[in-house]
């Protein structure tokens, strides 16, 4: 049977974790092709529904990755957006959704590296929890 | 509660040139119901009530769409407030809708009542059964004396009381033009019924909650009984695009409580409202007090404390927690 | 048709016997009950007081899928195959009578198949109600609690055993399918049973005298009463959705990838979006201008249409509004407004 | 038992641009893929969309004597509209009906007859127009008075100016506002009316627009002289089912998608919420 793929959406702010996940490819940083990208101009653009529609509609986990505290383009996106996701984790858990499968992370246009690694970590994980079932829209 | 001192309080609201008329609780129609008044003179005071069945929280008619149709001399004098009785809880709702800009402060006249707590009608209705004719229900040291016709019963207090009442912190009105009565002491915060649901596994916390959306039937009584739900274009109704369907299966249902109950982390001020009203018994209100123990512990924030501080999700703490970011 | 007795711990078996039907039944549900094909008998639950989600969903479900398509290929029609024979255990009397009302409705010059599908297939066994409840006021607008149409059997509990009475041919099979659970039953139960029908219906406490309504309302439509009437109504959808003789449903489109399919749903003329042109036009843009049109289509444009107050007295609406807007107080204030 | 919800589908012949601006109207020409024959009556309506949209119900603009097609004039409004206004020739869309009753075209013959439109309300006016075209010796004088706010609102602006050049009918065009090189009437539908005053003796007038324009223009009417049974007009209503069982298009006891849209000033008048 072949090993469970699991689909990650990642939600990566323009200014930083983009750039960042675009150094990853020109360095040639191999990273799992799980991931699949969707640029936000910040997080503080994400809005929490983008999360849970994303795990009904086949995600099993789901990944903001923004600038780091301090240095985002639009002053507070990032903070603001860091209560907000912490929040719907939170949520999500108390519903019974495994929290690691809504993950946030700082990730700079210089730290293709860290992306690497980031996206490693989460696939890993996920592969472990299988894949999200139970949270699904009805199929047609 | 002297209720004499509530009717004069009301007279005095109605004879104020601002105020276009007096939001508050007369008697029901039948047995221990109670229903909203809307007062436009002095005459019609005299319908005004106050008591442990007093549930349902009038600062939600505040935010519905068309307000009554004044009277010629009103409208000369131009009035512009609304005046309402406030218990602690749907004084925190006011707070918090004034801070969020959605209603004037100087267009409210509020009449704060300290409440000791209210009762839920379920209860009552299962232990007195078949009740049509009027009941009265007082409140005397921790009991409730229930008359039906000439019958006259004692029942603690602790068997009757909502659930949202018996962890209340706020009883006493935060913010009014006039209180009525004196000051009553809150519980402290107590989220024992919420650590029991945390303390199990996601599988066991799956089932329960899938079972409780399974019987929803998305009649939307949640949301319009909340005084804190009043967006105008609701993301629940939108067409285009359409996050939540209109067919009703546990899945789309999840998705509208989780819409609901996000929406109102650091707003919802526990007036449990949204769980009494519920025609299928969901207890919605763990899902609310859940945000609400959340928002307490990480972000030292309680919903509707002034009618100015800035809301939760619009402010950021440098030293909010991180640990969860990679 | 003839008159069994069925002893009281054999229903379950009674239920299960019949199992070449799918047998909807009234299932515990936490504080509610709902009407589900039953599987489990245990949680079989004969409480007619918390049947909120009532036996209309059985031949009405919330949600059905009208038939599936992709992009533009031609549509499958679905739920419309043959099915099982269904039964429907566990009606109250009130809410069979609304079949009654919905039955008009959906046959008509354009009968509805989806409807028609599952009701001329569905057996009805009712279950009298010996005690009515709170806001009950069935006899006021020519029910019964122990009224028999359009049921096929009709249970009583006695103390210790059902009293089945048989109304219809279709009943009449289900006793001898079931012949060796149910023995004939004798006369003194069936006194009894005639008894409890008396005593019951005098327990009823909710009244209101409909006669010359109609006429009051064709005076008053643009009386300002219905904004009093209306002003505290929040516009939720329990009154609608828990009231066995609506009938109002919505349509949408719900699609998948390249997948999708149109589903009925039940709506409520109680919310704004119902009657809201594209245009943003509204013809009935406030709470009391619905409240009307609701009190109006039940105690007149049904009785202009299907000749037929279109209320079984059930009291649902009465019991579960969550702000106290009372029928009866209503339709009392309508005939003293001048 | 016919499925009365299951749509046929239809391909997208041409689409013609009526007006353009904010709220564009297009005419669509559709002809069934198999053949289907719609057999509708002028003035019924059909419930046009897009599977995975949705439906709406939309008056058919062309004439029964018009064979092999079907024309419909959409103004882009909501979510189906305008997802039928993102479609080119030779997409495919679904249909359903026909639906509602029609104008009683039969039992005007011999009679005058006016068609009185504003905007978009020009469509459900144009297949009696083509009808009485198609079978001109039954009926007598033809007047159409049609006015649009402005003269690139007006619909079907050839065929009207190519009438307005023949014998066949009368037509009174206008506009509501001044512009350079308009030469006809400038002014509201209702107050044209007036001026060209038409007799009441033996003619029939119908009227489609919006709902203000049909108030103005039936009290002009009944004050030219016209009586309620001579007056004929179409309401609209958010529709879902279109054949009277969903509930919501109800005005007073009658559905506008099943006793409707078609209705005489005489029915009308006692209608509560008109």
């Amino acid at each position: 049977m072949s090993e469970f793929e699991p689909n990650i959406v990642a939600f990566l702010c323009n200014w930083c974790s983009y750039a960042g996940a675009d150094l990853t490819g020109t360095t040639r940083i191999h990273y799992p092709p799980n991931v699949k990208v969707i640029r936000v101009m910040c997080t503080g653009r994400v809005n929490p529904l983008f999360v849970v529609q994303a795990l009904r509609q086949g995600a099993d986990g789901v990944l903001i990755s923004g600038c780091h505290p301090g240095e985002c383009h639009y002053l507070k996106g990032n903070y603001l957006a860091r209560r907000r996701f912490l929040l719907m984790k939170n949520l999500l858990e108390f519903i019974g959704v495994n929290p690691l499968r809504l993950r946030m992370s700082w990730i700079s246009a210089s730290e293709g590296k860290k992306f690497a690694d980031v996206i490693t970590e989460i696939t890993e994980e996920i592969k472990k929890l299988g894949p999200l079932k139970s949270f699904k829209r009805e199929v047609i | 509660m002297n209720i004499q001192k509530l009717r004069d309080e009301a007279k005095r609201a109605l004879n104020r040139k601002e105020v276009k008329y007096l939001i508050g609780y007369q008697k029901g129609s039948y047995g221990f119901r109670v229903s909203p008044a809307f007062i436009e003179s002095k005459e019609e005071v005299d319908r005004l009530i106050f008591s442990p069945l007093c549930a349902l929280s009038l600062a939600n008619y505040l935010m519905l769409e068309e307000k009554l149709p004044q009277s010629e001399d009103k409208k000369k004098a131009k009035a512009t407030k609304i005046a309402l009785f406030a218990r602690g809880c749907d004084s925190r709702a006011l707070n918090q809708i004034i801070a969020e800009k959605g209603i004037p402060r100087d267009e409210l006249y509020i009449i704060g009542i300290p409440c000791k707590g209210v009762i839920d009608l379920k209860k009552i209705e299962a232990r007195f059964p078949g009740v049509v004719d009027f009941a009265e229900v007082v409140e005397k040291n921790g009991n409730y004396i229930v008359t039906i016709k000439e019958q006259i019963f004692e029942v603690p207090k602790e068997e009757l009381v909502a659930d949202t009442c018996k962890v209340c912190q706020y009883p006493t009105p935060l913010i009014y033009n006039k209180l009525i009565g004196d000051n009553v002491e809150g519980y402290p915060a107590n989220y024992d019924e919420i650590h029991s649901l945390e303390e199990k596994t996601l599988e066991e916390k799956w089932d329960f909650w899938q079972k409780e959306f399974d019987s929803c039937i998305r009649c939307y009584a949640c949301k319009n009984s909340c005084p804190l739900c009043y967006c105008e274009g609701c993301v629940l109704d939108k067409l285009t695009p359409q996050w939540v369907r209109r067919s009703v299966d546990s899945s789309e249902n999840l998705l509208f409580h989780i819409t609901r109950t996000f929406h109102l982390a650091g707003r919802c001020i526990s007036c449990g409202e949204c769980e009494r009203v519920c025609p299928m018994d969901i207890p919605l209100m763990k899902l609310n007090r859940k945000m609400e123990k959340e928002v307490k512990e990480l972000f030292n924030y309680e919903a509707g404390k002034d009618p100015v501080s800035q809301t939760l999700l619009t402010t950021f703490n440098l030293e909010d927690p991180e640990d969860f970011i990679l | 048709m003839g008159f069994f007795v069925l002893q009281k711990d054999k229903l379950n078996d009674f239920l299960a016997s019949l199992e070449e039907y799918e047998v909807w039944a009234p299932v515990q549900n936490g504080t509610t009950t709902l009407f589900e094909v039953i599987k489990d008998f245990q949680n079989l639950s004969l409480d007619l007081k918390h049947q909120v989600l009532i036996s209309k969903s059985a031949v009405f479900p919330q949600t059905e899928s009208l038939f599936t398509f992709d992009r533009n290929a031609h549509p499958q029609a679905t739920n419309l195959e043959k099915k099982k024979e269904t039964i429907i255990f566990g009606i109250r009397p009130c809410d069979a009578q609304s079949f009654q009302l919905l039955d008009p409705v959906f046959e008509g010059d354009i009968p509805d198949p989806y409807y028609l599908n599952r009701r001329n297939n569905a057996i009805l066994i009712g279950i009298a109600c010996s005690e009515p409840f709170l806001n009950c006021f069935c006899t006021s607008v020519g029910g019964n609690p122990f009224s028999k149409e359009p049921l096929d059997l009709l249970f009583t509990e006695l103390d210790s055993v059902f009293y089945i009475e048989v109304i219809t041919e279709k009943g009449k099979k289900i006793i001898d399918k079931t012949s060796t659970l149910c023995a004939p039953a004798s006369s003194d139960e069936r006194k009894q049973k005639e008894q409890m029908a008396h005593t019951s219906e005098s327990k009823i406490k909710r009244k209101i005298d409909l006669n010359h309504i109609p006429e009051k309302l064709t005076g008053i439509f643009e009386h300002p009463i219905w904004k009093k009437l209306a002003m505290k109504c929040i516009g939720c959808g329990i009154c609608t959705y828990t009231c066995p003789t609506c009938y109002c449903f919505d349509i949408q489109d719900e699609t998948r990838a390249r997948k999708g399919r149109r589903v009925r749903v039940w709506d409520s003329c109680m919310f704004t979006e119902y009657t809201l042109h594209a245009s943003g036009h509204n013809p009935r843009p406030t709470r009391g201008e619905r409240l009307r049109n609701r009190i109006y289509h039940k105690f007149k444009f049904n009785i202009d249409n299907f000749g037929v107050v279109g209320c079984v007295g059930c009291g649902r609406c009465i019991t579960l509004c969550p702000v106290n807007v009372d029928l009866i107080e209503n339709l009392s204030a309508i005939k003293e407004v001048e | 038992m016919k499925n009365p919800y299951m749509p046929e589908i239809a391909k997208i012949i041409e689409i013609r641009d009526e007006a353009l601006g904010e709220r564009p109207i297009s005419t669509f020409k559709v002809a069934f893929q198999n053949g289907h024959d719609f057999n509708h009556q002028v003035g019924q309506c059909a419930m046009i969309g897009i599977l995975g949209i949705g439906e709406s119900m939309i008056s058919i603009a062309s004439s029964p004597t018009k064979k092999g097609y079907l024309e419909f004039s959409i103004m882009k409004m909501g979510k189906v509209t305008s997802a039928l206004h993102a479609c080119e020739a030779g997409d495919t869309i679904s249909i359903r009906g026909p639906y509602g009753n029609g104008f009683p075209i039969n039992e005007w013959k011999g009679k005058n007859i006016i068609t009185i439109g504003g905007g978009i309300g020009q469509a459900p006016l144009r297949p009696i127009i083509q009808y009485i075209l198609a079978n001109r010796g039954d009926f007598g004088q033809l007047d159409i008075i049609y006015g649009a706010r402005t003269s690139n609102d007006l619909c079907f602006k050839d065929e009207l100016f190519e009438l307005e050049k023949g014998k066949d009918a009368k037509v009174h065009l206008s506009i509501d506002v001044e512009e350079v090189e308009w030469t006809r009437y400038v002014g509201f539908v209702p107050d044209n009316l007036l001026k060209i005053k038409p007799s009441p003796e033996n003619t029939i007038a119908v009227t489609c627009g919006p709902l203000v324009m049909i108030k103005y223009v039936i009290k002009n009417l009944l004050e030219l002289g016209f009586s309620d049974q001579q007056i004929f007009t179409t309401l609209e209503n958010r529709m879902k089912c279109g054949i009277g069982k969903c509930g919501r298009c109800n005005v007073g006891p009658i559905y506008v998608c099943k006793d409707g849209p078609v209705f005489s000033f005489a029915t009308l008048k006692n209608l509560p919420e008109f």
